[in-house]
């Protein structure tokens, strides 16, 4: 009963927050631009207005197309019940992997991809291709900062690393390549750019481009969550939460404050480098990607000298 | 007779038969869970494309052939059974070359195809030299057995000095890895799988290859004995370059078959660094990791047998269905052949190791090893564990991108010409065969817990040390690679979620999604007709890795314009090809050199009688003078 | 007594040539002739093996299981030959080559040409063993020259001057041999069954120096390279059938005396000597056959060249010397014999349909001679000694001996070797029996009396291979029973 | 007196060796034969066996008078030039031939020891008329000349057999003789061919069959 409980917690702190986070990161960014700019809450009218409009279905597509949007909701959906939020472990712990989360986002990935090439545009081919060489390309870094980190853990579960670790340099680092990575998998400024529809720059963008409607509202909020994952991950990493008491109502305040407070850092360097980086040439991210993965090393290297 | 005695010393046929006996077995075949492990992989693949090739051989070929056929495919079949069950290393040399004669036959079954005669030729000469390699190993192991029993081996191996240990192995690891095509000696793979009938791929690439794995596995897990670290490391280092390699030439192949035989490549790379690892972790004294390792490795075996199977088995119908092997050619055959795509997605996902099938668990698992022994070792084996994990990361990334091109252009989008585009499913023979083979390859997925266990007796036997202490996982439900520690894996369950995830979104989608959608063209930014001339090709689909690996690749390609005016550009041709290093850098050198040498000999007979006499006379005179050498 | 039945029965099919008219009643007697020796060789065999050596006629002839071996081995290969001929000869005749009277000389030929290869074991006296081998040189070199064309004539001319030179030299080292007899102050004879004995007590420094004369000259008989020179010529250039019988058993005949002449050396030198001179010329045989097997282009030159490797092959056999080696030595005469006439056959067939020598115009054989071309397939892995066919056994057992003898470097050397050969001959057959026809061809029957032939020796290719991998104890006893008590 | 005989086969020898023409050579393949048949009746007088006087009987009939005279006809036959064809020319061929004898007399001390002079030289000449045997069969570029040289060679081996262990088996012997006459008969057999097929007979340009 108690994990049912916490299991709908989850889903519905993730469906709630994560549009939030992503209209937060705008609203950072117009600020760092001097600019009002959009409403926080501009996600979330987004997507109740992509529900309320009918969609426009290709007629060169199969039925890949139309499931693909339930396959990356889900995939999203099962990688937010296997991390930790609320207590220290997550509601289903006894498979709440790091490497089947990666794999899980694979999936999703995949149907995307593939989704984008049966419109038979041009535009969907370029999407799908871009996206696969870049993920593909983040694997590696993304493997070795897994073992960096998880290797003072012992184990790859993510349940196990919540309250029990000190910060040390090679979680530092290991951070700090995890979230190039979340950048590159978030599809932000530099490797792309969300708010683009030029043909030639834009990748993930590229992939939907042929959705509408609900559909495409299903994976703006696949997107949205996946955000949230990665801050999470990454804020476990770099400002691991003291195990926290519930008798005295003060600690469990700073406590929860603490709480957001890091995920507001997270949001607010993302905002940053989305101001300050320029958007890089599509084989520069291959160099980009080259420095995660010797960053990986770095921290792989710190973990062994026990740094 | 008198004189008689005079000969005992030599040619004295009673003498000789007698010290005969020691040539000839006394055992013939052994049977251990391993070989039974095999034999399950042999027929798991071989009995869907027997099946499968009711449907395929009709209306290709003659009836006097396809009786040809079926008589060799039984031959093949049998023969790889021999492989794998026979205790003797002669016996198991002569099924050894039956199996690569016969399937060398299956290859150039088109004997109308000059390419496939080609194909085989490369295929059997590569196969020899690895016997030749093969046999000085087995026969370095009898002259200190004394004999060519398998259990005589294993007990002579105890004692058997570690630098020969090490000769043996290289020799065994060339011979094997010539069969098992690990780079660079993998030149073969893709000429000859490809060109034998699309049911025999599936065998060759699906199991054939493996009895290369078995016979490392067994002579030199189970008869050798690792007894230096340097083993393993040798053959990660190998497995990470072959699966690399590999899947790099996968995806820039354009021909459907060719790209599976590539994956094949890949692949028996990954099943290597499960082997490799249990090398090392046997060295390092660690029996639970090498044992987990192993069943990493095996299980890979075993789901690649599957899925490449499936995967060989759809392009086979596609061939049969259209007529070309080019995905260029291809597209949007699945209106057309509705199921034949299903199977072929299914294969494509299990291979990119997607959850939850069969791919996934294995590669899961032997990524699982590497942390694992990335935990327990130290220093620079840490680092350098790490690397490979990292790699074979890459590994996978990239598999996923090659199927996605793969599925996506063959299967999805327009047709690009009218060989997809009248293309017929393929009749129910050939289906039930694929349908099979997805169905295990799902199986294989949802039920890991209870084939792991099974994989460890296998383990066991082969390592022989006692596993009743060991748990690899919870009531056949949750994966525990660390045996209770904290890392668990349940793909039943991760299944179920992702299917009620999926519901839900589903749901969400119907409740407050808006009525049926409206079905249009797709856009094509006001260009006023899109065609299949406009959609992007595999080429262009792989193009970005070309580049990225092009110091790999080394691609090369050729531009021509034809100008009406100087404005105006009437046509505009461009290729572009990549060079195989291999080939043009190792292969080609050689075989050259061997050549030149041998028409530099062809000089000393240049028709001159004198000349000849002469060369009895010198040879006559040296004999003379330098008698007391001999 | 049997012995003389093997010997006269050639002669009297000789008289028969002369006197029959009708090539084909000829070809059947022929046939039927060799087969009778075929049987009666084979009691022979059993009969020695059991009783031990026999010497008949004043001591004139001597046979011991190793002559009575080779007599087997030659009356196989001469029946399949006889067998085939009949089809051959036919054949040429329908095509209008040869003349009907060219036939019977023919037959004729080949008559006495088997009758003085069965000689050769079966003599006593060293100076007729010599007399039998110029005799078997100077028949064949009709043979040889059987077609007149420039080129057989030359070819004939090559082999006739080459071969007796050598074999002048080999009776020079028969004389030295018996030179060193008469100065150890025995009584004169050439009988090796005398000279055996009393091996031990001669002149050292004369024997090791007669050896070099009798193994250069002996050798050039047996293709053994540098003196191999004329065995290509002669081979490409002679009628089908005979080529079969010049690598199958002609070679062998030579390697026999050489053995016969090494038995003495052996006692007498020691076997250090014997082993160090084989070897080295068999390796260099190896080596410069292989390099021509690569970049041959004529199909019968290469199958010639295959014969040097193979007779190179069964003298480093003989030269490893463990009683492993020496078996898979002689085995391999038997499966080489068998096999190389088996691919003789072949070659003649596809010659006489396509009428060129050249690889590079021969096409898709299979579907011009679907039968030839199923059996040449086959042939060609059997020769190369791929498993289950019987040359992998002998060249195993040779290799395995090579190992346990500790002799590493001649194992690499063979394996290097036979892997190139190997890759060699499945390029150039691979080419020849698939690929596109070139234009005219169609398929053609076969005559019954070739497939007969082909069946035969098929049988005897597969049939030990297989006998010999699946063997059991009681089966080995059975061999034993034939060779000995 | 046999050593006058010795040495009379030894200038004969030399006479080939340095010969330009075809009939010279025949006819000092004459003299040597003779020769040899008056060192092989001299002994069966000595030895007073009837089968060396039917050796030597046999040899004076097959090498001197038959077989010259067989090659005498050929030449006439197929109307061949006088011209031998030679590689060295003579003075050079002396000087091989000068080597060759030292050789021999090499081999042979090498052999059996200098202790036995007459042995010694009975040999070294044996021996030396092989190698000239060889000699003209590899230096001379015509068909009959080859002919000759392997009559020579065979001329040496003969003298050495006889010489030093007083001839081989009778029959053997008999057998050798009717294998040279065989021999000398079907090599001439192929000079014709090789006259009628390419109008020489100089056998340094049949080259068709290489490699």
């Amino acid at each position: 009963m108690m994990e049912i409980t916490l299991i709908l917690l989850q889903l519905i702190f993730f469906i709630v927050v994560a549009p939030f986070l992503s209209g937060l990161i705008t609203k950072f960014k117009n600020g760092f631009r001097m600019r009002k700019g959009q409403s926080v809450f501009q996600p979330y009218y987004n997507l109740l207005k992509l529900f309320s409009k009918g969609q426009v279905v290709s007629e060169t597509t199969s039925w890949i197309f139309k499931v693909t949007p339930f396959i990356v909701i889900s995939a999203v959906l099962t990688v937010t019940l296997l991390i930790p939020v609320f207590i220290f472990s997550s509601p289903l712990y006894w498979m709440s992997d790091f490497l089947a989360v990666i794999f899980i986002f694979a999936l999703s990935r995949f149907f995307l991809a593939l989704a984008a090439l049966d419109t038979g545009s041009s535009f969907g081919g370029m999407g799908s291709s871009r996206e696969m060489f870049i993920s593909s390309l983040v694997e590696p870094a993304l493997c070795l900062v897994v073992f960096s980190v998880f290797l003072q853990f012992g184990s790859t579960n993510i349940s196990v690393f919540s309250g029990q670790h000190a910060v040390s340099v090679s979680s530092m680092v290991a951070a700090m390549a995890l979230f190039l990575v979340a950048i590159t998998e978030t599809s932000r400024i530099p490797v792309d750019n969300q708010e683009t529809h030029l043909e030639l720059t834009m990748i993930h963008e590229a992939m939907v481009l042929e959705y509408s409607g609900a559909s495409l509202a299903l994976i703006e909020m696949a997107a949205h969550i996946k955000q949230m994952i990665w801050f999470f991950l990454i804020a476990q990493i770099i400002f691991p939460i003291t195990a926290l008491n519930l008798a005295n109502l003060t600690g469990l305040f700073f406590w929860g404050l603490w709480y957001l407070a890091r995920i507001l850092i997270i949001v607010i360097g993302v905002a940053l480098v989305e101001v300050l980086v320029a958007k890089m040439r599509l084989f520069r991210v291959v160099d980009f990607l080259g420095f995660v993965f010797v960053l990986g090393v770095i921290a792989m290297v710190c973990a062994i000298l026990g740094v | 007779m008198v004189y008689i005695y005079g000969q005992r010393s030599f040619l004295f046929i009673e003498v000789i038969l007698f010290k005969m006996f020691d040539f000839f077995p006394k055992q013939i075949f052994i049977v251990d869970p391993l070989s039974l492990f095999f034999l399950l992989v042999i027929f798991v693949v071989s009995l869907p494309s027997a099946i499968y090739s009711f449907g395929y051989l009709k209306g290709e070929y003659s009836s006097s052939k396809i009786t040809l056929s079926w008589f060799l495919l039984v031959v093949f079949i049998l023969s790889m059974t021999a492989v794998v069950t026979v205790g003797n290393v002669l016996i198991f040399l002569v099924a050894w070359e039956i199996m690569s004669l016969v399937s060398f036959f299956l290859v150039v079954f088109d004997t109308t195809h000059e390419k496939s005669i080609w194909a085989g030729t490369i295929y059997i000469i590569m196969t020899h030299i690895g016997t030749a390699f093969l046999v000085a190993a087995f026969l370095i192991l009898h002259k200190h057995a004394h004999s060519f029993d398998f259990m005589s081996i294993k007990n002579a191996c105890f004692t058997m000095p570690a630098p020969t240990k090490d000769i043996v192995f290289l020799l065994l690891l060339a011979g094997f890895g010539a069969k098992a095509g690990i780079v660079p000696l993998h030149i073969w793979l893709p000429y000859a799988h490809p060109q034998a009938p699309s049911h025999i791929s599936s065998i060759m690439s699906g199991v054939m290859i493996k009895t290369a794995i078995y016979g490392i596995i067994r002579f030199v897990i189970f008869l050798l004995g690792v007894n230096s670290s340097w083993w393993g490391v040798l053959i990660l280092i190998l497995a990470v370059i072959t699966c690399l390699v590999g899947v790099i030439y996968a995806l820039m192949e354009r021909d459907i078959k060719r790209l599976l035989a590539y994956s094949s490549v890949e692949n028996i790379g990954i099943i290597l660094l499960g082997v490799g690892l249990t090398m090392l972790f046997i060295s390092m004294k660690m029996p639970y990791l090498a044992v987990f390792s192993l069943i990493a490795g095996l299980y890979h075996l075993v789901n690649h047998a599957i899925f490449k199977g499936l995967l060989f088995l759809c392009a086979g119908s596609v061939y049969k269905a259209t007529g070309t092997r080019d995905i260029e050619k291809l597209g949007g055959l699945i209106k057309n052949m509705p199921q034949s795509a299903v199977y072929f997605l299914i294969g494509s996902m299990a291979i990119s190791a997607l959850p939850p099938l069969n791919g996934f668990v294995s590669e899961w698992l032997t990524l699982q090893a590497f942390f694992l022994g990335a935990l327990n070792s130290i220093g620079g084996i840490k680092l350098f564990l790490g690397i490979c994990a990292a790699l074979l990361a890459l590994t996978g990334g990239l598999a996923a991108a090659c199927f996605v091109k793969a599925f996506g252009v063959v299967f999805l989008g327009l047709p690009r010409s009218n060989y997809a585009q009248n293309a017929k499913e393929v009749p129910l023979s050939m289906r039930s065969g694929m349908f099979f083979l997805a169905f295990l390859a799902v199986v294989f997925g949802i039920a890991a817990g209870y084939i792991i266990k099974l994989l460890a007796k296998v383990a066991a036997v082969v390592m022989n040390i006692d596993i009743s202490s060991m748990s690899f996982s919870l009531n056949n439900f949750i994966l525990t690679p660390q045996a209770g520690k904290s890392a668990y894996l349940s793909v039943p369950m991760l299944a179920l979620v992702l299917v009620v995830m999926g519901l839900a979104g589903f749901v969400v989608y119907k409740l407050f999604g808006k009525g049926k959608p409206l079905i249009y063209k797709t856009w094509d930014c006001g260009y006023y007709k899109l065609g299949p001339r406009n959609e992007y090709t595999g080429t262009a689909f792989s193009k970005p890795f070309r580049i990225a690996f092009s110091f790999f690749l080394l691609p090369y390609h050729k531009t021509q314009k034809v100008r009406e005016s100087f404005y105006h550009v009437k046509s505009f041709a461009y290729e572009t090809h990549t060079t195989f290093v291999f080939k043009k850098y190792i292969y080609a050198p050689l075989i050259a050199l061997v050549l030149r040498s041998a028409k530099f000999m062809r000089r000393i007979q240049p028709g001159s009688i004198h000349l000849y006499l002469a060369y009895i006379f010198l040879i006559l005179l040296l004999l003379i003078m330098f008698m007391h050498k001999f | 007594m049997l012995i003389f039945f093997i010997l006269g029965i050639p002669l009297l099919l000789a008289l028969a040539c002369l006197f029959v008219k009708g090539e084909r009643i000829l070809g059947i007697l022929n046939a039927i002739g060799y087969l009778i020796i075929l049987f009666l060789s084979a009691i022979l065999l059993k009969q020695i093996a059991l009783s031990g050596a026999i010497r008949s006629f004043f001591g004139f002839i001597c046979l011991d299981t190793l002559s009575v071996f080779f007599i087997f081995v030659i009356a196989v290969v001469v029946f399949a030959s006889a067998l085939y001929s009949i089809g051959y000869i036919k054949n040429d005749i329908e095509k209008g080559i040869i003349s009907e009277k060219k036939a019977r000389i023919y037959y004729l030929l080949f008559n006495l040409f088997s009758c003085s290869m069965f000689f050769v074991p079966a003599v006593n006296n060293l100076g007729m063993l010599w007399v039998a081998i110029e005799m078997t040189t100077l028949i064949s070199a009709f043979l040889v020259g059987f077609y007149n064309r420039k080129e057989s004539v030359e070819a004939a001319w090559k082999y006739i001057i080459i071969c007796s030179v050598g074999i002048v030299f080999a009776l020079l080292g028969t004389i030295l041999f018996s030179y060193a007899f008469s100065i150890s102050g025995l009584s004169k004879s050439l009988n090796w069954s005398d000279m055996v004995p009393v091996a031990h007590i001669l002149d050292k420094n004369i024997l090791k120096i007669a050896f070099i004369f009798i193994l250069v000259g002996y050798g050039t008989k047996a293709g053994l390279a540098p003196m191999h020179t004329w065995l290509p010529d002669a081979h490409s250039q002679a009628v089908a059938p005979i080529s079969a019988l010049l690598s199958g058993v002609l070679l062998k005949t030579a390697v026999y005396a050489i053995l016969r002449f090494g038995i003495i050396i052996i006692k007498g030198v020691g076997f250090a000597y014997f082993a160090h001179l084989m070897i080295l010329l068999g390796v260099i045989s190896l080596i410069v056959s292989s390099g021509f097997i690569l970049v041959q282009k004529d199909l019968k030159r290469l199958l010639a060249y295959s014969s040097i490797e193979h007779i190179g092959i069964i003298s480093i056999g003989f030269g490893l010397g463990t009683p492993l080696a020496c078996a898979g030595a002689l085995m391999h005469v038997f499966n080489h014999a068998v096999t190389k006439s088996f691919m003789f056959f072949g070659a003649g067939n596809i010659v006489s349909i396509y009428r060129k020598h050249n690889m590079n115009a021969i096409r898709g054989v299979i579907r011009v001679l679907p039968f030839t071309g199923m059996m040449m397939f086959l042939g060609v892995f059997a020769l190369t000694g791929f498993a289950p066919f019987s040359i992998f056994i002998s060249e195993m057992m040779i290799i395995v001996a090579a190992f346990t003898k500790g002799a590493y470097l001649i194992a690499a050397v063979l394996l290097l070797f036979l892997a190139v050969i190997f890759g060699a001959f499945i390029n150039h057959f691979g080419k020849m029996l698939f690929g596109n026809l070139p234009k005219g061809m169609i398929k053609t029957g076969e005559r019954l009396s070739g497939k007969l032939a082909f069946l035969f020796l098929g049988l005897l290719i597969c049939g030990i291979g297989v006998a010999f991998i699946f063997i059991k104890g009681e089966w080995i006893w059975i061999v034993q029973k034939l060779f000995l008590v | 007196m046999q050593f006058i005989i010795l040495f009379a086969v030894l200038i004969s020898t030399y006479l080939m060796i340095i010969t330009k023409r075809t009939s010279a050579l025949i006819r000092s393949f004459r003299y040597q034969s003779f020769c040899l048949f008056l060192a092989a009746f001299m002994t069966a007088l000595r030895e007073r066996q009837l089968d060396l006087y039917v050796v030597a009987g046999l040899l004076f009939i097959l090498k001197v008078l038959f077989i010259p005279q067989l090659l005498y006809r050929t030449i006439k036959k197929i109307k061949a030039s006088e011209e031998l064809g030679l590689f060295v020319n003579p003075q050079l061929s002396l000087l091989w031939a000068l080597g060759f004898t030292y050789l021999s007399w090499v081999f042979t001390v090498r052999l059996i020891g200098a202790q036995d002079a007459a042995q010694v030289i009975m040999f070294t000449i044996a021996f030396f008329v092989v190698l000239a045997g060889t000699f003209l069969m590899i230096f001379r570029m015509t068909a009959l000349a080859q002919i000759i040289g392997l009559l020579v060679m065979e001329n040496g081996i003969f003298l050495l057999a006889f010489t030093v262990s007083g001839g081989m088996p009778f029959f053997v012997e008999i057998a050798i003789f009717f294998d040279v006459f065989v021999s000398v008969l079907i090599m001439g057999f192929f000079v014709y061919r090789i006259n009628k097929f390419f109008t020489h007979i100089d056998v340094n340009k049949l080259s068709r069959l290489k490699g």
